[in-house]
């Protein structure tokens, strides 16, 4: 399956782009995959991703989490807002 | 109440919306856009966010505050775009019967708020250069 | 700057009063007037104080507020006379570099404020009785 | 020499008027000494006096603090502003 990753503040100006698709497979995907399928497919990514969470359907994700078809996933470098 | 907004804030409607005839305390945080930064000068600064997953974020953290303490009303407003010096990025509005309560939960808020809220500021200094601000990250 | 005024508060002036482009944090307090305390229904409160000695104590709190935190402005208004329900009786605002600093700085005032400052306030009880209230001093 | 005394809140309530005067000794006088003629011809403030403070010149006074003809001193019942 194709995931939209959506990039925001560093991890965006480094990619040009406001988000990139990854291909990862459709059963038992999970965000580890996800990051491996980035640095592989993402090169500009991949030094900023040692600091940057993975967002699932807006919540926190770890490593072991699931990514389905049908999730919203982000790139969420450290927060500086307030 | 949680907002977040591309216009100025308001201060004294982020107020009235806290008060009631319950109130005995209102604890009202401003963050506000420093000149120096570790001595740099910043010309202004730019705010983004994660819409989708900021007002979560702020929904999530307003129940806990409600959850933790007597809260009667709590108004969180986040700005949005370019913010010139001096300017208020973030209010955060609490109103609870004591005022240790209001205190508390409005510092937890914010400490709170600048952890886990996916918003992020990029500098733009004065010289011309900008820089997107991620805490523990170094110079990226 | 303090100030005890009969007038009510415009907490945007307050505000404005303690802006600067070095400032990075906010934090105001207002103590409002509640309906209800122990079960009994006020109708309005009534402050009055003691005016030299009470600008005196609110001068000498704002310099050791200055003292102890890195404060850039200070601004404490307390409201005299009769008061409606929801009105604020004072308003602090403190403004710092940072934000612990700020909050620190605002609760201390407060607390202190309430320990030291000759200033009364009495209840107008919704049942037509009045009350001069002593903390401590149990039933005059 | 004759002090006057302000009153506030539940003392001046008490009393029926915002100052008293009372007499002390022209040297040496001390608080102590006003809180006894106090007593003695104030009868109505006697029972608030022991959870009153005495201010000097604008200071909470300790019993054993001077008092000058030229003194400004008033009874502090515990306070409640804020």
């Amino acid at each position: 399956m194709i995931v939209r990753v959506k990039l925001f503040a560093v991890a965006r100006q480094r990619a040009g782009i406001d988000a990139v698709e990854v291909e990862l497979p459709a059963v038992g995907a999970t965000v580890a995959d996800l990051r491996s399928a980035i640095v592989e497919h993402c090169p500009a990514l991949a030094d900023v991703l040692a600091h940057v969470k993975v967002a699932v359907n807006n919540d926190y994700a770890a490593d072991g989490t699931a990514i389905d078809a049908k999730a919203e996933v982000a790139l969420i470098p450290p927060v500086s807002g307030g | 109440m949680i907002a977040l907004t591309h216009e100025p804030i308001d201060c004294n409607r982020v107020l009235a919306s806290v008060a009631s005839n319950d109130v005995g305390a209102v604890v009202l945080f401003l963050g506000t856009t420093r000149e120096f930064t570790h001595g740099r000068q910043t010309e202004s600064l730019d705010y983004e966010c994660y819409p989708e997953m900021a007002e979560k974020k702020l929904h999530e953290l307003e129940h806990e505050a409600r959850h933790r303490w007597p809260v009667i009303e709590c108004h969180i407003v986040h700005r949005l775009g370019t913010l010139k010096l001096g300017e208020a990025s973030i209010a955060i509005a609490v109103s609870c019967p004591h005022r240790n309560d209001a205190f508390e939960a409005g510092k937890w808020l914010i400490d709170t708020i600048k952890q886990v809220v996916p918003i992020w500021k990029r500098e733009n200094w004065s010289d011309g250069t900008t820089e997107w601000v991620h805490p523990g990250m170094g110079k990226p």
